[in-house]
């Protein structure tokens, strides 16, 4: 801000009295954040249940085609990522720029690694024609998987909602990569402190969420 | 800083390149150009409701076809909706008034607020967008399959939408922040205005709803164009489901339309019956008590859509509790006026007809409630007169209060008063010459979104037109008088209707760029007119304020 | 400034709570192979709200934040809730009233093929518990 | 006021129409007692209490407890009692009784079909016997539609893909009109039908009579009349081209390339509208004709064949 007053630190936005309001202000409007994320969510958490209330057996029959073991190794591989945030909110806070620097790049290799794997899982849905919507025709063998016995009626809005949701995640963990590139490049600057870390603090809490809703969509559409 | 000339500097003045007003964080400045964009939304809305009304003369083709009728009043309504009646109060006037009223020096997150206006503008721009590139009809509501299998244009009007809400839920976070944690010292929640309550409640619903619009218009869209089967029956999906998740945010938003408007009103009667507002701590709490039922009755809209009785029967019952909150703030607001000294001026009257349309509204709303008789009235001119009645009749006068009473503030220049006084006066008799007559043909059968109607019903459509004229001649009065003062207007002193709120007290007239020399600190409640009297001894205009400009 | 009172998380503690992290996920994966009849739903559930809590309060030290944010995030959640429970009031009680039928003409379709069939085949697979 | 309905409702025909019309009046005479109060309240006030003084600052009124719970209380109890009436006669409109005789509904943009048991089929007009519970089972072939009866009070979504109900007993013979009160595309307000009320001799007779075979011209002439909103017979044109006197002629078509009109081009046109468009015209016509059966098909043709 131009205007900042001198006797102000200059990360102290000039219409804040102290350093605490702004902190506050900042991490509660990330709530209130989070928030509108988790309704937006549930929209798709409500469709997964209408649907599964009504056709429980095409969607425990359709949830065999996805893989428990990518879906778990993508949930170990969110939690470390949530891990090192917390690491490196605990490095900020000591003032300790190295941990927090490596501990941030270890989160962005660990979303990379997320979306990889969601990547291989993706392609391997498409190979045999399972895709979102009208191009949903899934034909094939392979891995001793017979792709056509999931040509059912309703099995289209299992995978629909699958797709929809992980995709709708998938694009938070891109926009995560991107917020935790911008904030190491900050860090790497110099630019946070035990006297200023918001913006690793609020990227942080971000970051759990994401991790949080896969922590729910796991069990839901790969296990049960 | 540039010195003006009359010596003073205020946040008009201090910088007026084009630059500063576009790329400025001055929460003022902003809530002006959301005025302007606002107000350009709801004249291009009304042109079409006009059109509307003037094809609705007569049975038959008057001056359309059934196409472009049917175009013609979805985009009034999505206009009306999305881009006028959404931003409309919390937007333009709450960001004008709402750091003023707690003697912060701005809103929490300026940056953000700046960028929610521009997404408000690309969100407006797409939408409208739609009607150059397809065809959209269908009404607001967007039912599917109608919407799934017709036209192009909805792709426009669902990511104009989506767009939209995502202005709308940044604002009413950068609210909700702003009001924790910014109040000036001395302001304890039992002193806030009531503009700052219902403000407050309003930006509750706008970060707990919008989420929902906007995946819901993600999965239509998504629907229309790789038909994921959710809402399609044709693809096993189940349309009625779609109405729960449309409604689920715009039940709940029409709250976001009338909340704000019972600050107003509030306010205006607190300052000019110079009263305490009566049952200040219900109405207060009425307002967070509406904004949490508003989400529990969406259901009243799909009475005959096939959903289970037994969830008509949770929410009919819940739809009338909304009327016990709504009840206490009436009866709050017309004790106000008990015992007090009231004074008729212009945004007065405003809030005096709002008394009388909004509760035509409320009660047909009840009426609408009740299950058997929304079965005979549901999609009939009974629910098109019911909701205008609200959100004309209740948001738009109570806007039109709140404008009259800020204007001097915002401007420093005061407006014509026996003008303002007429087209009070027009705006009153022609909302309800439009709108009345609406209620009576809709309970004998007159069904909505009708291009064509039985000649029966000939004698109220053309007195609805008429009327619909005269609303427009006073709404274009008023247009051309606040233009008018503007050049010519009399200077605004200080506190030209005697409030005790912060921004009339603590602040110049038009207020400084950054709103106060010196941090308030506040020692009454906002309407403790009877601990302030000493300021009322003279009969003068009376302000508080430190004069002295740096 | 006064950071004093800003509450720092010890690796220790974070640590223990990511292990515990990686064993529910393990666990949840081992429980939803066996086959619990009714109570897998449950568990798998009961094991990711555990897991999200964990997350929620130790994490994003919740515990340790404003009672505010603690406050805005139930509020959340409840309405999370009434926008998943109200629309079940509809959609599981669909057709309780002669207003409209239960079910979907396809499914109706598909239930008298299946009945006609009496050889339940993967087509027909929901309507397996259809008795006789 | 209400039972002749001269003002706000329309006449009471069906069983229980008048009970609805009864919560209705209650309800709006309690809201009208209500508004009256509050807006004489405030005419008073606003008089009695202008300011005369500049100077005058009124002293707060101390509020009655009494009043404002009142305020709370007495509303309550009027809502819960309109709930539950309300509620109960809801259930009554919905809970069909198990004699009554059944008709299948479709609505299609933008027509009404009416199907018999006894195998007749109507479009513009459905005939019901008075004093007989009637159930229509209804159900849409491409979007929401939604049947409106004014006259009984009854309205029920017609549902794509789902069969959805409505019943009534008609109280008195007459014509009274139908109304499609869902948004269902350009036609939307045309979507109209009437519900003819008989004795049950008439009704008995009726049937009987549709039931036996029409020649095909007839039996197309009855048909016609689902298509009589967007085609003409008498030259001028509606949505679609007027129909008479084309057979035989060339017709020039939207892609440049003209076409004899015969018996193909005009069964083609009904089963499949959008390949060959006629030139001036959008491709609007909707494919729901498809389900017709042959002898219908026929009889269209044979019917826009005889048009001169
Ligand atoms: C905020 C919401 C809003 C507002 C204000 C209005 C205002 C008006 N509406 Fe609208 N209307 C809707 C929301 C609104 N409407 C909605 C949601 C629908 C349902 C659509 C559907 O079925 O999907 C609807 C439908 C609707 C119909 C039914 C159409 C049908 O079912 O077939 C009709 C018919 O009479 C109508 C008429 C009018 C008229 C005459 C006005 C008049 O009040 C308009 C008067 C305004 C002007 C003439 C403009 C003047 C403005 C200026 C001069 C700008 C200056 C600025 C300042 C003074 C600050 N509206
Ligand atoms: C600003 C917007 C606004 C507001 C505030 C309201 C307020 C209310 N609305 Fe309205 N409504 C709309 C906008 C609004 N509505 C719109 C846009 C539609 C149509 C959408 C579409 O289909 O296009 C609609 C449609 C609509 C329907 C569906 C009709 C149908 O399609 O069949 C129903 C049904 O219950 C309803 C009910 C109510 C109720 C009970 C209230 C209550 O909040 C009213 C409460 C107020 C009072 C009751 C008056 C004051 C109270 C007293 C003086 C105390 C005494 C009162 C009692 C004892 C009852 N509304
Ligand atoms: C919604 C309006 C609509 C309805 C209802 C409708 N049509 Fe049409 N019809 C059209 C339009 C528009 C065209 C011209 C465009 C085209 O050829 O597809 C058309 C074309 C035709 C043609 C070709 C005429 C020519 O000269 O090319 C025939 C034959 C026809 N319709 C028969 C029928 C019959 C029979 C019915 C009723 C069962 C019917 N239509 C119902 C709109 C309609
Ligand atoms: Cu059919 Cu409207
Ligand atoms: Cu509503």
């Amino acid at each position: 801000m131009a205007n900042a007053h001198s006797d102000h630190p200059a990360h102290l936005q000039h219409h804040f009295v102290s350093s605490e309001q702004q902190f506050d202000a900042a991490k509660m409007g990330m709530w209130l954040f989070l928030v509108t994320e988790i309704l937006l969510f549930s929209g798709m958490f409500v469709a997964y249940i209408v649907y599964r209330t009504w056709h429980p057996e095409v969607f425990a029959h359709s949830a065999e085609l996805l893989d428990p073991f990518m879906g778990g190794l993508n949930t170990i591989v969110l939690l470390a990522s949530s891990f090192t945030v917390a690491l490196g909110i605990h490095y900020a806070q000591k003032d300790n720029k190295k941990g927090l620097v490596i501990n941030l790049i270890l989160t962005f290799l660990f979303a990379l690694t997320f979306l990889v794997v969601k990547y291989f899982e993706y392609t391997a849905k498409f190979e045999h024609g399972v895709f979102p919507g009208a191009a949903f025709d899934p034909h094939g063998v392979s891995h001793g998987v017979d792709y056509a016995l999931y040509n059912i009626p309703y099995a289209r809005q299992f995978f629909s909602i699958y797709f929809v949701m992980t995709g709708i995640h998938g694009f938070h963990v891109l926009v995560g990569m991107g917020l935790f590139t911008w904030i190491t490049i900050r860090a790497l600057k110099g630019e946070f402190s035990s006297a200023y870390y918001t913006p690793v603090e609020n990227c942080g809490l971000y970051w759990h969420l994401v991790d949080i809703i896969w922590i729910f969509l796991f069990p839901l559409l790969y296990l049960i | 800083m540039s010195e003006s000339a009359s010596g003073t500097i205020n946040y008009l003045n201090h910088d007026k390149s084009i630059k500063s007003w576009l790329l400025t964080l001055d929460h003022k400045r902003i809530g002006i150009m959301y005025l302007i964009a606002v107000s350009l939304a709801f004249l291009a809305g009304g042109i079409l409701a006009i059109l509307v009304r003037i094809e609705l003369m007569a049975p038959g083709e008057t001056i359309m076809s059934a196409d472009a009728y049917n175009q013609s009043f979805t985009l009034h309504a999505v206009l009306m909706i999305f881009t006028f009646i959404i931003p409309a109060v919390p937007a333009v006037m709450g960001n004008f008034v709402l750091p003023l009223q707690i003697g912060a020096k701005d809103v929490a997150f300026p940056r953000l607020n700046l960028a929610s206006f521009y997404i408000y503008v690309l969100g407006a721009v797409i939408a409208m967008a739609a009607l150059l590139v397809g065809r959209i009809d269908g009404g607001w509501t967007f039912y599917t399959p109608y919407s799934t299998s017709v036209g192009d244009g909805i792709l426009f009007v669902t990511t104009g939408v989506f767009v939209m809400g995502f202005s709308s839920i940044l604002t009413g976070l950068n609210f909700i922040v702003t009001v924790h944690k910014m109040r000036a010292p001395g302001l304890t929640w039992n002193r806030l205005p009531l503009f700052i309550w219902s403000i407050y409640a309003t930006a509750i619903v706008q970060v707990l709803a919008t989420p929902v619009i906007g995946i819901t218009m993600l999965l239509l869209f998504l629907e229309k164009f790789m038909h994921i089967g959710i809402f399609d029956p044709a693809l096993g999906g189940d349309p009625v489901l779609f109405q729960h998740f449309f409604w689920f945010y715009s039940h709940p938003a029409v709250y976001i339309m009338i909340l704000p408007a019972f600050g107003i009103i509030s306010d205006l009667m607190g300052t000019f019956s110079r009263h305490q507002v009566s049952g200040y701590k219900f109405v207060a709490l009425s307002s967070v008590a509406i904004a949490f039922l508003g989400f529990l009755v969406w259901g009243h809209h799909m009475f005959v859509s096939g959903q289970s009785a037994t969830s008509s029967v949770v929410f009919s019952l819940i739809t009338y509790l909304i009327g016990i909150p709504t009840g206490v703030k009436v009866i709050n607001w017309v004790s106000t006026m008990y015992r007090g000294s009231v004074q008729l001026k212009t945004p007065m009257l405003y809030a005096i007809a709002f008394l009388f349309t909004f509760s035509i509204g409320g009660f047909t709303g009840i009426m609408l409630g009740v299950l058997a008789i929304d079965i005979h009235l549901h999609d009939t001119y009974f629910v098109v007169a019911h909701f205008h009645y609200v959100m004309m009749g209740g948001n738009v006068i109570a806007a039109l209060g709140g404008l009259h009473y800020w204007w001097p503030k915002i401007t420093g220049k005061m407006f014509n008063e026996k003008l303002g006084k007429i087209a009070a006066g027009l705006v009153f008799f022609g909302f309800n010459l439009t709108f009345f007559p609406q209620f009576i043909m809709g309970a004998q059968g007159m069904p909505r979104r009708y291009y064509d109607y039985l000649p029966e019903f000939q004698g109220y459509h053309l007195l609805s037109t008429y009327g619909s004229w005269v609303l427009a001649a006073g709404l274009f009065l008023i247009l051309g008088y606040l233009l008018a003062s503007l050049i010519n207007g009399k200077k605004a002193g200080l506190n030209p209707w005697g409030a005790l709120t912060l921004e009339w007290t603590h602040t110049t007239t038009p207020p400084h760029p950054h709103n106060f020399l010196e941090t308030p600190i506040v020692t009454r409640g906002a309407y403790d007119f009877h601990l302030a009297k000493e300021l009322f001894a003279t009969g003068e205009e009376v302000s508080e304020v430190v004069t002295s400009t740096h | 400034m006064s950071h004093a009172e800003h509450h720092i998380s010890s690796i220790k503690m974070l640590s223990i709570v990511f292990g515990g992290l990686v064993f529910l996920t393990v666990a949840t994966v081992l429980t939803a192979q066996l086959d619990l009849g009714g109570l897998n739903v449950p568990l798998a559930m009961a094991i990711a709200v555990t897991k999200a809590s964990l997350v929620v309060v130790i994490f994003m030290a919740l515990k340790w934040d404003n009672k505010v944010n603690a406050v805005i995030f139930g509020i959340g959640l409840l309405f999370v809730a009434v926008f998943i429970s109200f629309t079940l009031l509809d959609t599981l009680f669909r057709g309780d009233l002669s207003n409209t039928t239960e079910g979907t003409i396809q499914d109706q379709t598909l239930e008298e093929e299946a009945l006609k069939s009496r050889e339940p085949d993967a087509a027909a697979l929901e309507f397996n518990q259809i008795p006789q | 006021m209400g039972d002749k309905g001269v003002f706000w409702l329309p006449d009471a025909m069906s069983t229980f129409a008048g009970e609805v019309d009864a919560l209705f009046w209650f309800v709006f005479w309690t809201s009208t007692v209500l508004f009256v109060a509050v807006v004489a309240a405030k005419l008073y006030f606003m008089f009695r209490y202008k300011r005369r003084d500049e100077t005058s600052v009124p002293d707060p009124v101390h509020e009655s407890k009494l009043l404002e719970s009142a305020w709370i209380v007495v509303p309550t109890l009027l809502v819960l009692f309109v709930f539950i009436w309300g509620f109960d006669v809801y259930l009554r409109m919905n809970t069909a009784p198990p004699d009554a005789y059944e008709i299948t509904v479709r609505g299609k943009q933008w027509a009404w079909e009416f199907e018999y048991a006894e195998g007749v089929t109507t479009f513009t007009e459905m005939y019901v016997p008075v004093g007989r519970p009637v159930k229509l089972v209804m159900s849409s072939s491409d979007v929401l539609h939604s049947f409106f009866v004014p006259a009984f009070r009854v309205k029920q979504d017609l549902v794509p893909n789902r069969y959805s109900s409505v019943w009534f007993e008609a109280t008195q013979t007459g014509e009274f009109q139908i109304y499609c009160t869902e948004y269902c595309g350009t036609a939307h307000s045309a979507m109209l039908a009437k519900v003819v009320v008989v004795s049950e001799e008439e009704f008995a007779s009726w049937i009987t009579e549709q039931s036996q075979d029409l020649p095909p011209v007839e039996l197309g002439a009855q048909l016609f009349a689902q298509c009589a909103l967007c085609h003409a017979v008498d030259g001028t044109t509606k949505i679609g081209p007027a129909l008479n006197g084309i057979f035989g002629t060339q017709q020039k078509l939207t892609d440049g390339t003209s076409v004899l009109v015969d018996e193909d081009f005009i069964l083609e046109s009904i089963l499949n509208p959008a390949i060959k468009v006629a030139e001036g015209f959008q491709p609007i016509m909707p494919a729901g004709y498809s389900g017709m059966t042959p002898k219908q098909l026929d009889g269209l043709v044979a019917y826009i064949k005889s048009l001169k």
